[in-house]
């Protein structure tokens, strides 16, 4: 399972072994990128430029960048709440992620969604979802649609180990299974929910490939700690769920955070053993020591990327930080797309204009 | 023109709009194989196929979301509740996503879509199968809701419904689902916009503002105070979101006395609201505080006189107009 | 699985091989009044004397009254909307079931509650609920009742097919299994949801345990339309269950509904022969024929009991006629046990009176 | 007397009603090991056990409904929303079974249990996690609903909803969590009725009615109306089923004019309701029509200054009692 340790024992060969040296960085470069822009968030969020929840995904990196990069650009991606990381895996800019959670005019949804809720129309990303499960749903209807409209796409629903209790996940797997929809269930076993080990609040915790096979529904497990397993298992899992004919599948990724639930989680929960114990796993470094022993790539080029990962983030701190506030008008635009008194229509963020050339 | 009835002129509207757009299909429970657990959608299987009137199981978060998620991705569905009663176990998608996530994304992501279904008591199913969700929900920013009244609203209102790229909480009668009226044929299409009220009786002594079921009650009971010499304006509001309050402020001018009918529990109700906006425009035109009629503040009754008794009926709109304009 | 038909092949004794002569009858008795008790409904409800939905359980009856016998008279039920047989095979009068189904205020909820709605404390009979799925989490919450009250009863917490696909019901699994709590949900599976073929609706619809598995929770399955292959069943699982170290299990009941969905069902979505087919194993001709074949009981003696049936229900429908209308008063009465102005205090209806020797 | 958080009141309730009566329980999402979300219930397990105190898994209406079939049963949960912006999930188990079983049963069930949590925006939590839900559930006859503003009100009221034999919807304000007031010594019991408003200012030239967090904002706006010669009575209603209104009437009887505030939307809300019930009564009483102060009927926003505006703020507030006072 642990791909970047294990010996290989299959002949059929892996799907990371087609990606080149460039391609292989990408993925590298994207960890980095969350890591670095998520430790700002933190110190952000510490100088209360942030505000509300902020979730951080710093441990779990590898489960987006891997599976987001076996999809195509174009497979409609739903999460949770604890969403940066598939919303900078998905390409959103940075900038425009920080100064969503600013609350500045500049943000990804100029302000009105905040940490949980980054939507990116154009790189297909349909958001973070705060109400634990609901996402699943919404996943079900894209999967829907595409199946509706004909089209080779496949929806990528990401939800967290807590969500397994939530109805709306059981009745989105059923609609799923019974449809044979394009979409994936992507649970982000991190073990907790809050303060809750999975063990303690949901039955079958050791082998939760009993919950898809409630729905008669095919299951994988990788690795979330190590981005080419995750990988790998997303290239097998999209190629068949691609179309249609076979129908939905979960995945389960196994990962964990590092830091707290949200900003202010004293942890008591766990001990400092085993988040140390985790960061041993950390799927940045172990795939730092791949790279570099399998001669992929050179301390230089890695530190030179970290730099960047880093810039950037400072960068997107700087972007949101200069950015102009919202104006109390904005209180009144984009609750419908046809309003009438007293709301009036919106401007799409700066982001989509961007994105649309204006 | 040709009478058609309430259940029928839906059927219409929908089959009109799927026509003219592939992109609306219809979902929910027994709406394709079983013609619609109130004939609705009769036919329509037949017509569009499985790909287009899909047939669900029991998963009302489920299918509701999914219609959420396919809206946002450029569809146009309508979610058929059997009852609105059965929305609350939908509560969080229909509340909580469908009317938000135009906002939340900075208005990324349009959310078109129609949830349609039976709303209110009188069918004796008891208290968990009686909701009236019109004063609860339509204080939700975010989404439009409509009530028709009659079949010819029925048809204009659904169609604007589906056309429109919010998302429109369509609030039917199943007590009126036989009822005939009016509609001119399919070759002449209509739509009604949202936000127009429709003043169904006009008169000098008492406008009687109501909206859905409760607009026959107020008529019948207008004929029956007619006898007595007292000619009431009855207003039917047709949407609450958005609400036409200028018809009504202007009846009151000229009627100088209001009642509100409403099908929900009184506290902070439809009439409530409607009430207060009139005040708070008009409160120098107004000869006697505002009355209203609402449901008995009771969880709705199997017992049949009794939900009768409940229900905004036409004895209690007529009392309350006589009160209002001192003749009891 | 049908106790009926099959030979024996395990040497245990099955627990139905305990029942007396007299007990049998008592469970042919219980049948054939719901049986007779419906067909009165049915009439009453075509002459209008029955308002509202009227969901009949003709066809089922060995599964209410099977599971029922097996367990002791206080373990407490909950059940959906198709509830007249669990009412009456709790041995609810039914002359006030019928009252209730009449809107009197003789019926055991005073006319407030309709056939959906059948209450009945003093047998523990924790009521019909008519929104799908909504029962199982309270009947979760009886069960943690139970355990929090160290007492050695069962609830037992019947759904219908159909309920399999609402998240009320994951919910609960989940719950009940992490809690190892004494209840058994009994899945009354009669193939439909009103005109939707559970294979159509339901994912793994040809082995329900996998809904069981993905809780981690025991599964059975038994003959619902065999009574003694049902409470053979239901003495096991009930046995297990009890005591709450075990915890919870699922029971498919497998069985068919003669009648239409509710009373304005045309049907269509299945042939008559198929009905025909179904009724050959009328639970109630096929107990017949056991117990006269194995000498049981008389003809006689089953005449008897029929007619003593159809006087029950013809009684009953005479007592909802003849009872009171209910008063406007009652509109205000029980909406809180703690009343303000304009609400009042109810009395209790006629049957709980009657039960407590008023 | 001691000063104590709104929080240890809220715990100190709990505690007290749970040494008293073996049945009480309390169960909710991170309420034991964790010591609560908010560290509401903070060492209530230790205290307890973990019999009586339950964490459970994200599960809403499995918990919600098991609390209720529990309540059947003879127990008293207490139910802990982490936030009431969550119950929408479980809304079926809330408002279609715990308030109606005791009606749909004849009288033969009753419900015990309190419902309770954070309620209300103001944390930057964005839309979904920003619900006021007094104006929606207020409406259902068969739950009681109480919303304390103060660490006293907040046990006292605690205290006789977990002894009352009917539902209790018990709305709090994460926002208040922190805010200390004085609370008598445990050794002085004391349980708050419900259906009683608490005058918390007196005035002559104004009333203003509200409940809630609000009620902070409305005394602030008072100590700034005061300054400009306004005197204003702040009356906090406390709970909205039952409803004090004759409180609010005496009120307005001395000072003609009333506002109402609440932090819901304006369409159908509690004040809404309030001002209905004063007209009903009092009409001839106002020497203006009243003026409600509500949230901006909009989603709520992350952004914090949009939030903050979009809250019945003080300046709101303060806007509205001069214009109702023809002083703006
Ligand atoms: C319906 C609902 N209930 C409760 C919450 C509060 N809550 C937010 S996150 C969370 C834990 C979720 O854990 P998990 O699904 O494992 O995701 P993770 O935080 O590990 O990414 C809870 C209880 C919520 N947002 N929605
Ligand atoms: C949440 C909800 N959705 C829809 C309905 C309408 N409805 C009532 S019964 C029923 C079918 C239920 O089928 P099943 O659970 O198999 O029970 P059966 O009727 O076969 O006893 C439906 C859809 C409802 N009562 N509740
Ligand atoms: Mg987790
Ligand atoms: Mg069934």
């Amino acid at each position: 399972m642990t791909a970047l340790t294990s010996e290989k024992t299959s002949v059929r060969p892996r799907p990371c072994e087609s990606l080149d040296a460039g391609a292989l960085l990408e993925l590298l470069r994207q960890m980095m990128l969350i890591r670095r822009f998520e430790e700002r968030c933190a110190q952000s969020y510490q100088q209360a430029k942030i505000g509300g929840f902020c979730h951080l995904y710093i441990g779990q990196e590898a489960t987006a960048v891997g599976s987001i990069a076996a999809a195509h650009p174009d497979d409609p991606v739903i999460t949770a709440y604890r969403d940066h990381g598939h919303a900078l895996a998905r390409g959103m800019d940075p900038r425009y992620a920080m100064a969503e959670m600013f609350g500045k005019i500049t943000g990804c949804c100029k302000g009105k969604g905040g940490s949980m809720h980054l939507f990116d129309r154009r790189r297909q990303m349909y958001g973070g979802h705060a109400i634990v499960g609901g996402q699943c749903p919404m996943g079900v209807g894209i999967a829907f649609a595409i199946k509706y409209l004909s089209e080779k796409k496949v929806c990528l629903c990401y939800l967290g180990d807590g969500a397994l209790n939530q109805g709306a996940f059981h009745e989105s797997m059923n609609l799923a299974a019974i449809w044979k929809l394009p979409i994936v269930f992507v649970v982000e076993n991190n073990m907790y929910s809050m303060g809750t080990h999975i063990a303690r609040g949901t039955s079958m915790a050791h082998d939760l490939s009993a919950k898809a096979g409630a729905y008669g529904m095919e299951f994988q497990r990788c690795n979330g700690m190590d981005v080419l397993d995750t990988y790998d298992c997303f290239k097998e899992v999209l190629d068949r769920v691609r179309g249609g004919e076979h129908g939905p599948m979960m995945v389960e990724a196994r990962t964990y955070r590092y830091k707290g639930h949200s900003m202010s989680d004293p942890q008591k929960y766990r001990t400092k053993e085993e988040v140390a114990q985790h960061e041993q796993r950390d799927p940045i470094n172990s795939f730092v020591n791949h790279l570099i022993d399998q001669r992929l790539a050179t301390q230089e080029q890695i530190d030179e990327l970290d730099r960047q990962a880093k810039q950037a983030a400072l960068d997107a701190v700087r972007y949101a930080d200069e950015s102009p506030e919202v104006t109390a008008e904005e209180l009144y635009t984009d609750v419908y797309s046809q309003p009438f008194p007293p709301y009036k229509l919106g401007d799409l963020p700066p982001m989509c204009r961007e994105d649309e050339g204006r | 023109m040709r009478e058609i009835q309430y259940r029928e002129a839906l059927r219409e509207a929908m089959t009109e709009e799927m026509e003219r757009d592939e992109r609306v299909f219809l979902i929910g429970e027994e709406v394709a194989e079983y013609n619609g657990a109130y004939k609705v959608s009769e036919g329509m299987l037949a017509r569009f196929g499985p790909r287009r009137v899909v047939d669900t199981p029991i998963s009302e978060t489920g299918f509701s979301g999914l219609g959420i998620g396919a809206a946002m991705y450029g569809l146009r569905p309508i979610v058929e509740f059997m009852s609105w009663s059965f929305c609350l176990v939908a509560a969080d998608q229909i509340l909580n996503n469908a009317p938000k996530i135009l906002y939340m994304s900075g208005g990324q992501f349009k959310v078109p879509i129609v949830f349609r279904g039976n709303n209110g008591a009188g069918g004796q199913l008891g208290s968990t199968h009686s909701w009236s969700v019109e004063s609860m929900f339509a204080s939700v920013p975010g989404l439009k809701l409509a009530m028709p009244s009659s079949p010819y609203d029925a048809k204009g209102l659904l169609k604007t419904a589906i056309r429109d790229d919010d998302p429109v909480f369509f609030l039917e009668s199943e007590r009126l689902l036989g009822f005939k009226g009016p509609v001119p044929p399919p070759e002449q299409e209509y739509l009604i916009p949202f936000g127009q009220a429709d003043v169904k009786l006009s008169g000098t002594d008492c406008t009687i503002a109501t909206i859905g079921r409760p607009v026959h009650f107020a008529i019948e009971a207008a004929v029956e105070l007619a006898k007595e010499g007292i000619v009431c304006e009855v207003i039917d509001l047709r949407t609450l979101r958005p609400l036409d309050i200028d018809t009504v402020v202007q009846s009151v001018k000229k009627t100088n006395y209001l009642v509100v009918v409403d099908q929900t529990w009184p506290f902070a109700s439809v009439a409530a609201e409607v009430a207060m906006q009139v005040y708070e425009r008009a409160m120098d035109d107004l000869d006697n505080h505002i009355v209203r009629v609402n449901n008995d503040d009771v969880p709705a009754p199997y017992n049949r006189s009794l939900e009768q008794e409940m229900l905004p009926n036409v004895r209690k709109i007529c009392e309350a107009v006589r009160a209002v304009t001192y003749r009891a």
